[in-house]
């Protein structure tokens, strides 16, 4: 008898290779002191090498372990959007107090967990990798919440997100298992070729199944109804992470839903295109009116993320080329957008009493013109303004929505952009229009608990030079869009 | 030179007078000021002269040119060209209009020396006599109204001269809005003079109507009536005849030269202008010639009863525009434009005798308390006399041609016209009487304080510096008439400007004797060829006849006059007794004002008002207010929903899949 | 040439961040002039018969979503262009004359707003131009927000301004939406372009054209602002800080008027022959309302705001009266409209110097000690009110010909707004320069400073007064080709249509046209003959 | 006896779980019933994969495990920190998060 081992296709597995060692290394420098104060760097390697794996393998796509993960374009640039993310979000954590409580060796090994979880998401092939992935990059965010333990609001932000996340992966895995049995098999080549037999509406099994999974997911994305725990575990978790899941859970996540619904199911695409919609939509209103009231600025983002998933989910329900693209583009946008404002957030909450609330922005402007510009362009950038990236974002997304028949869709984008204005102007308006300071309110996080205060944190380059280079970024993207809709549209081109 | 070029330099050098004064309000020494515009005009008159000359020198056919210096705006099929048009009659309202404005320039060289405000008062003078001279001479519509305008706003703004009194500048605000709404008629006359003939040249325009309109078709109708309506309003035609006697809260030159001899009487040259049209639509022309018989009589009524001297004035202006206004209605364009002339003469020279009389009391303008000027102001009085003899048509003066020429022919057309006869002699006996009221209450008697001062020190009475109209205390910095005043027996160009005007008010009759020699007739008629009504001539006879007529009740209404005001000076009270109610009616002006205030003004600010008050707050904010009310309702909704429970989560987690398993379920059923 | 344009104020106010703040003003300035220069040199080179475009640039910007970086010049914005760089001039200027807190901020986002508008008066490519007229709006919040007062019982400067910018918003938000269909439907399929010139060549269907008329039709009204859409209007005037919104309500208001010249006859003609009436209707209620408010209000700032809602009645009663001539006037009223309402933004902000109040009931008898500023003012106002002999007449004139051969009742309605227009303008000027003076106001005559920032301006109104072929001439071309879309389905009257001269008559000699409408009389015989 | 039985047996477990967490208050309770979700799932999954009759549901299965274990542990986890700072162990008091 001969044995031929199956040949492994080491180059595209490298990425992944690359974060899990990387993930042991940064793991045992928590065990030996000395080590300890490198994890970060460690981390920041391990991503930095992740990266350039990834960006070795651009342009060729390649099935992975028997077409459970498929390395092409569109996981790439998913990937690298989560990896800078991550990347942003080891400097944020330096000084975090959570960080150190946690030590810092594990801390950075779950994040660097956390992004392994992402990078499988976004080539997961198969429900079965679908579900590890998913698990992956979301278990070790349960414990990264709770990490500030000092903090009452960080335990409990851990165990809502825990409670609520195991609900809906339970759910999800339920609907995969209806799939599975719908269509007898766990790999989506293998479901959409069962599945077009009798069509999405032929069986029952299947339609559960398919709603199960889209509940799941737009848990994941924080689509409305399913956002609740967005705004709570935002403003719980210790901002650095905060920052870290409001962008990249959100890309990861909505890679493998392209995967899934703009790739299997796309031949019965007018089935599940309306369901869908009206979740937009209702996601657009409920994240723009929620965020209007709002003083946490974390919360006031957590709220605006849920619209933003909104006016992302509605470029998947076109399940076009042009509709993949124009979600990957506003990903990348996206990204660059919060984590500029959450830089600045985080330098505020950490040199005020005020925390997370408005009031810590209070006069930004005239104090702190470093800070101020880039949580400026930010906001401008995530209400769509021209000249920003949002606005060529919004854009992209509404030609793919006309051109897919959706036009409904992009006027209600056009009006939750208008309602989402008077949150995001009132940021900048406090930072401009106001004079410095004002009471400390009692919410926020100024209880005796609170992080002791840091009055050189907003001069501070690990979180000045990134809010800076974001906001740049925000606004070339926004001059020069061509680089970013190359990048997006190698994404959408290498499904097809 | 030709004509043309004469008529450019006619308009250039008060234009340059007006912008020099302005310019050099800093530098130039109040004289100097006064001496430049007085020139300025001079020049003008002159040039207008010369512009006669070359005329004359032509063919009667011949006297008729346009000239243009550039496009002013003429796309899309408009064509309005910067140009003048060049004619007798053009030329004759030039004449006038340059000949009376310098003599007034000279009189307020004196009669305003104390007034602070000198540079400003010659340059706005000055800008007025260049708008007026364009207005004549615009060679088509769009100029027409853009020189109609001008001199709309000089009037606002001499009449609100001395603008730190209120009434002034209510005065000038009234004047210019109506002036305004006559503007308005005018403009949408030009329009549908265009939308048929396309174009808006004089030329053209007189040219095609004929071949285009049929006699009396409603476009025609239409354009002339929306003509009426600015030149009722430019020269005070009932209704539109309210700003005139408010009018005089300007300085007294103003009075004189715009607000009756000049400017008032544009109604009268934009109806003899657009005589062909008003040929092709008799109605409209009727309709002109009863207004004006209407406003003739209306206002001779005011006049009888008035005790401010220059509103009886100014009312017995409205009167004599009635007459002018008839006559051009009627078809008498020569004999009215000689009314205008001769009216131009002695109504000015009234104007100046009043404001002399005026100075003397110290801006006091209630006739009650004159009395005795006669003997005080030796040479005012004089011209005041001739002045009123002409206004009143005493045999052989410049208003006893004029007037009745104009009845004549009315009586020449015979039919309905008689009422023009008949109703223009009532108005004569009238006019005849309110004149002499005048004249008797001021000039003979016991002098009173401020004529006895004159008399006695030779020294113009000096009161404190009030407002006449409230009598309120003037603020004794610029913008009212300055501390001392100036009468004609003191300032040698007032009396030159008054003495030429009362040897005109007297003898310029002379030159349009019927049958002897007929001199403006013969000049103007040429222009008024061609249509029918030219062709109707009293026989010289019917106008000697008239003349008789007018004669009589000239003196008649002389006569009662005396009777009334100096035999029986207690008389007029014992009337105003027995018909108290008729004395406050004319009094209070037919409550013309009170009509218009209550149908017009009033409803425009309770609209405004209800704007302001009601629709604003509540239907526009609350559009605005409203959504906002609703989008920030549905975060406090989202803010309730998000509890804090974490089961409560989880059961929105679960029902929302419920209603997506759902929406699948149905959808494959 | 035309980027130089665009960008030179942007360039200026990027290097004045680092300009010593005593400085920052200057340097403002100096760019806002050197913009002048470059308009003015592109004017004079400005060939006048054409009715193409001229000077442009085109690029692809994001070819992977058909958008092109393409700019040009032609009659419809060359004056609107000079305007815009004009009263920056003032504007800028004023502004440097005067202490700001934060004058780097504030000249930039001047200098911003300024690159912000001629962009979208150069844009030529649809998107483009939404994402210039979209972008507007950012400098202008900062401005009115950060430098605006705020009233006491009333909302705050922010707040006004914020809602401003939301009210404004709606409208082009959804024109972006509008602005994207069009290309789409335009392409069916095809290689999506947003060339405004290419997507003329292909109209759309009847159904697509009417709600994207309307989207786009929501921006421009909101923009003007027209009646009943001007509710941020009264507060935002309030709060706004002078030099600002002088430049503001001279410039950006005319940018809706323009757009509908500029995209909505051209691309949508025959919703615009549908919908010419509501439209009308609308300008005709903002008219008769603007007049109305101003004249009862007391507050000067709010008396200039509604009698600019008024004078953009007239401006878009002029384009829908979808005749030649209208909408000449209509271009022509702009440029005038933009020229007396900033000058009486400055004049405001003087008067409210010498009187310390904003209401008209503390000002009176300012003429007194300021004759030359009496004299300007009054040259504004009568400019204002559209005194015959002035070029705003010349524009009403057209605008109001052009309605009453088209809509004969809506001229006649319209003119009205024409007396109004007198009574609010010599209201506001006798009761500031006239009558008594109040206790307390301290009349001052204009200082050299602000002359200099004032007096070209009305220099301007008179020069343009006495020639306002000037503009006419050079716009005529141009305009024709865009309102020739509507004529074809409108199908005016034969009269009408033989005096407008025929269609896309760029190439045609005026004497031609001259011939065209010689030829009038006699078609208007018949039916004045068969009216009786 | 066919997959009917199988598919109605897996739901009633998921739905008697998914009630669980709606009902109960006690954080430990609540990860007992996501447990028993995850293995109604796992029923399902092994149900189906005889019925397909190819191996891919048994491996989910026993993946699925795994995965329910770590998520135990963190739960665990949680709670023992929650508890030691002395905080109340009920769902209901934990909110200071909200609106």
């Amino acid at each position: 008898m001969n044995f031929n081992a199956p040949d492994i296709d080491y180059a595209a597995l490298s990425p992944v290779l690359a974060l899990t060692v990387g993930l042991c290394f940064v793991l045992l420098s928590g065990v030996f002191k000395p080590l300890r104060r490198f994890a970060p760097d460690l981390t920041l390697v391990t991503l930095a090498a992740t990266a350039s794996l990834l960006i070795w393998q651009w342009g060729d796509t390649t099935e992975l372990v028997s077409g459970a993960l498929r390395l092409d374009d569109l996981a790439i640039s998913i990937s690298l959007i989560a990896i800078l993310t991550a990347a942003f979000a080891v400097l944020f954590s330096i000084r975090e107090p959570a960080a150190e409580q946690a030590g810092s060796g594990e801390y950075h090994a779950l994040m660097l967990g956390s992004v392994l979880g992402m990078v499988l998401l976004a080539q997961a092939q198969n429900l079965v990798t679908f579900f590890v992935a998913i698990e992956t990059l979301s278990i070790p965010l349960y414990i990264l919440c709770a990490t500030n333990m000092r903090r009452e609001k960080s335990l409990e932000s851990g165990l809502k997100y825990l409670i609520v996340g195991s609900l809906g992966s339970a759910t999800l895995l339920y609907g995969m298992a209806f799939i599975y049995g719908g269509s007898g098999s766990t790999d989506f080549a293998g479901i959409a070729a069962g599945i077009s037999q009798q069509g999405v509406l032929g069986d029952p099994l299947i339609l559960v199944g398919i709603a199960m999974t889209a509940v799941g997911l737009a848990f994941k994305t924080s689509i409305a109804p399913f956002h609740q725990w967005t705004p709570d575990v935002y403003e719980g978790a210790p901002s650095p992470i905060t920052s870290f899941m409001a962008v990249a859970t959100k890309a990861a996540a909505f890679a493998v839903f392209i995967r899934f619904f703009d790739v299997a199911l796309a031949p019965q695409a007018n089935e599940w295109q309306p369901a869908l919609a009206a979740l937009a939509a209702i996601s657009i209103v409920v994240g723009n009116v929620g965020a209007l009231g709002q003083d946490s600025l974390k919360r006031l983002l957590g709220y605006s993320g849920i619209a933003q998933a909104g006016y992302i989910l509605a470029g998947l329900v076109v399940a076009s080329e042009a509709g993949i693209n124009a979600i990957v583009f506003y990903l990348a946008a996206y990204a660059f957008m919060n984590l500029a404002a959450f830089a600045v957030v985080i330098a505020r909450e950490r040199e005020t009493p005020y925390g997370d609330d408005i009031a810590a922005v209070r006069g930004l402007g005239a104090q702190r013109p470093l800070l101020a510009w880039p949580l400026t362009i930010s906001m401008l950038g995530l209400a769509g303004l021209p000249a920003t990236a949002g606005f060529i974002g919004k854009l992209y997304l509404i030609e793919a929505l006309v051109e897919g028949d959706y036009t409904w869709l992009a006027v209600f984008i056009a009006i939750g952009t208008m309602i989402s204005l008077a949150y995001y102007l009132r940021v900048v308006a406090a930072m401009w229009m106001r004079p410095e300071g004002g009471a400390v309110p009692a919410i926020a996080g100024a209880s005796p608990e609170a992080d002791p205060i840091d009055s050189e944190a907003g001069r501070r380059p690990y979180l000045v030079i990134p809010a800076l280079l974001a906001a740049a970024a925000v606004v070339f993207f926004g001059v020069i869009p061509q680089p970013l809709v190359e990048f997006a549209e190698h994404a959408g081109a290498s499904l097809f | 030179m030709s004509a043309t070029s004469w008529a450019w330099l006619v308009l250039l050098f008060p234009l340059l007078g007006s912008i020099a004064i302005a310019l050099g309000f800093k530098a130039l020494p109040a004289k100097a000021a006064g001496a430049i515009g007085t020139a300025a005009i001079g020049l003008a008159f002159l040039c207008g002269v010369a512009a006669l000359v070359s005329l004359l020198g032509e063919h009667p056919e011949a006297r008729h040119h346009a000239s243009s210096l550039w496009d002013y705006a003429s796309v899309a099929g408009l064509d309005i060209k910067l140009g003048i048009f060049v004619d007798p009659l053009s030329v004759f309202m030039v004449l006038i209009v340059t000949g009376v404005s310098t003599l007034i320039h000279l009189y307020s060289f004196g009669y305003m020396q104390s007034d602070q405000g000198y540079h400003r008062f010659f340059s706005y003078l000055n800008f007025f006599v260049f708008s007026m001279l364009l207005l004549v001479l615009a060679g088509n519509f769009v100029l027409l109204i853009v020189g109609w305008a001008f001199v709309g706003f000089a009037s606002y703004a001499l009449i609100s001269y001395w603008y730190r009194r209120e009434t002034a500048t209510k005065a000038g605000m009234k004047a210019f809005v109506i002036n305004v709404v006559g503007d308005i008629g005018l403009v949408l006359a030009a329009f549908l003079i265009f939308r048929e003939l396309g174009t808006f040249e004089y030329s053209e325009v007189f040219e095609k109507a004929p071949q285009v309109f049929s006699v009396n078709e409603w476009t025609i109708t239409a354009i002339c009536l929306l003509l009426l309506v600015g030149a009722f309003a430019k020269s005070a035609q009932l209704p539109f005849h309210t700003w005139l006697p408010d009018a005089m809260e300007g300085p007294t030159p103003v009075s004189s030269l715009i607000h009756a001899a000049t400017m008032v009487t544009a109604g009268v040259y934009l109806i003899a202008r657009t005589h062909v049209l008003f040929a092709l639509a008799p109605t409209a022309a009727d309709i002109a010639a009863f207004v004006g018989l209407a406003t003739l009589l209306v206002a001779a009524t005011i006049a009888l009863v008035m005790t401010d001297l220059k509103r009886a004035i100014a009312y017995s202006t409205m009167s004599q525009i009635g007459y002018m206004v008839v006559g051009v209605s009627i078809g008498a364009y020569s004999a009215g434009m000689f009314h205008l002339m001769t009216h131009a003469f002695f109504k000015a020279l009234l104007f100046m005798a009043a404001g002399s009389i005026i100075a003397a009391m110290a801006n006091e303008q209630n006739i009650d308390k004159m009395s005795g000027f006669g003997k005080a102001m030796r040479f005012t009085s004089v011209t005041m006399l001739c002045g009123g003899l002409a206004l009143a048509a005493f045999p052989g003066t410049s208003g006893f041609f004029s007037k009745d020429e104009i009845l004549a022919y009315a009586t020449a057309r015979g039919g309905m016209y008689l009422i023009f006869t008949v109703l223009g002699y009532f108005g004569a006996l009238l006019t005849a009487i309110y004149t002499f009221r005048l004249i008797f209450r001021v000039l003979p008697g016991k002098p009173c304080p401020e004529a006895q001062e004159l008399i006695d020190s030779g020294h113009v009475h000096h009161a404190h510096p009030f407002n006449p109209a409230t009598g309120e205390e003037e603020d004794t910095e610029v913008g009212f008439p300055g501390a001392d005043h100036h009468i004609a027996e003191q300032s040698l160009p007032m009396r030159i400007a008054m003495g030429v005007l009362a040897f005109g008010a007297l003898f310029a009759g002379l030159v349009q004797v019927p049958g002897v020699d007929e001199v403006v007739g013969k000049f103007l008629d040429p222009v008024f060829e061609g249509v029918v009504l030219s062709h109707v001539h009293p026989s010289v006879g019917a106008e000697w006849f008239g003349l008789a007529i007018g004669a009589a009740i000239s003196l008649a209404g002389i006569g009662i006059a005396y009777f009334l005001y100096v035999a029986r000076p207690e008389t007029p009270a014992a009337l105003q007794q027995r018909f108290s109610a008729l004395h406050t009616f004319l009094y209070n002006k037919w409550y013309f004002d009170e009509a218009i205030d209550f149908l017009i003004v009033r409803p425009a600010l309770a609209i405004g008002r209800f704007a302001n008050r009601v629709f604003e707050r509540f239907v526009v904010d609350g559009l605005v207010s409203g959504t906002e009310d609703v989008v920030s309702g549905g975060g406090r909704l989202v803010r309730v929903v998000q509890s804090g429970f974490v089961r409560s989560y989880a059961l929105l987690l679960i029902v929302g899949f419920a209603g997506l398993a759902l929406y699948f379920l149905l959808s494959s059923s | 040439m035309t980027n130089s344009l665009l960008w030179t104020p942007l360039v200026f106010g990027l290097i004045g961040l680092v300009v010593p703040r005593r400085y920052s003003g200057w340097w403002a300035t100096l760019g806002a002039a050197v913009t002048l220069g470059i308009a003015i040199a592109m004017l004079v080179g400005f060939d006048s018969s054409a009715s193409g475009l001229q000077d442009t640039v085109d690029v692809n910007w994001i070819p992977g979503l058909g958008v092109d970086y393409s700019l040009g010049i032609d009659g419809l914005n060359v004056f609107l262009i000079l305007l815009t760089t004009v009263l920056w001039m003032a504007g800028t200027a004023f502004a440097a004359f005067r202490e700001q807190d934060r004058p780097h901020l504030f000249f930039l986002m001047m200098l911003v707003g300024e690159t912000a508008t001629l962009g979208s008066f150069l844009a030529q490519d649809l998107l483009l131009f939404v994402l210039f007229f979209d972008l507007m709006l950012v400098p202008f919040y900062f401005l009115f927000g950060a430098w605006g007062t705020d009233r006491e019982g009333g909302p705050t400067a922010s707040a006004a301004t914020l809602k401003m910018i939301v009210y404004t918003l709606i409208g082009s938000l959804l024109m972006l939406v509008a602005a994207i269909a069009t290309a789409i439907i335009a392409a069916d399929g095809g290689k999506i372009t947003f060339s405004i010139a290419e997507l003329a060549q292909h109209p759309l269907g009847e159904g697509s054209q009417r709600w994207i008329f309307w989207f786009f039709a929501a921006a421009f009204l909101v923009k003007m602002p027209a009646f009943l859409l001007h509710g941020w209007m009264p507060d935002a005037y309030r709060a706004a800080p002078l030099p600002a919104l002088a430049v503001f309500s001279g410039v950006l208001a005319k940018v809706g008027a323009y757009g509908f010249l500029r995209v909505v006859l051209p691309l949508f003609p025959d919703a615009t022959v549908e919908f010419q009436e509501v439209i009308l209707v609308i300008a005709l209620a903002s008219i008769l309302y603007g007049s109305v408010m101003a004249f009862t209000q007391t507050n000067v700032r709010l008396i200039a705001g509604y009698s600019s809602v008024a004078q953009l009645g007239f401006i878009t009663a002029g384009i829908f009266a979808l005749s030649a001539d209208g909408s000449d006037g209509a271009v022509l009223q702009m440029v005038n409209h933009g020229l007396v309402v900033a000058p009486l933004f400055v004049i405001i902000a003087l008067l409210v110097e010498r009187s310390g109040t904003e209401d008209l009931g503390g000002m009176g008898g300012m003429a007194m000690k300021a004759p030359v500023l009496a004299a300007l003012f009054l040259i504004v106002t009568l400019a204002t009110l559209a005194m015959p002999g002035s070029a705003n007449f010349v524009g009403e004139f057209y605008i109001l010909n052009g309605l009453f051969d088209s809509k004969i009742v809506f001229a006649c309605v319209a003119i009205s707004g024409v007396a109004m227009s007198a009574y609010y303008a010599l209201r506001l000027y006798q009761r500031t320069m006239h009558n008594r003076r109040p206790e307390g106001l301290e009349s001052r005559e204009i200082n050299l400073r602000d002359g200099i920032v004032l007096v070209p301006l009305v220099i301007c109104i008179l020069g343009l007064a006495l020639y306002p072929q000037l503009i006419l001439k050079r716009t005529d071309a141009s305009v024709a080709q865009s309102v020739a879309a509507t004529e074809g389905p409108s199908g005016g009257s034969p009269k009408t249509l033989s005096r407008e001269r025929p269609t896309g008559p760029g190439e045609q000699p005026p004497q031609l046209r001259e011939a065209a409408f010689l030829g009038t009389p006699q078609t208007a015989l018949e039916p004045t003959k068969a009216s009786q | 006896m066919n997959i009917e039985w199988y598919i109605v047996l897996s739901s009633l477990l998921f739905a008697v779980g998914a009630m669980g967490i709606l009902v109960r208050r006690s954080p430990v309770v609540i990860l007992l019933c996501l447990e028993i979700m995850l293995n109604a799932g796992n029923l399902a999954l092994v149900a189906f994969s005889r019925m397909v009759g190819n191996q891919q549901g048994q491996v989910f299965a026993i993946v699925v495990m795994v995965v329910a274990a770590c998520e135990v542990v963190i739960g665990l986890g949680l709670i023992v920190a929650i508890f030691r700072r002395k905080l109340p162990l009920d769902v209901d008091e934990l909110r200071e998060l909200h609106g």
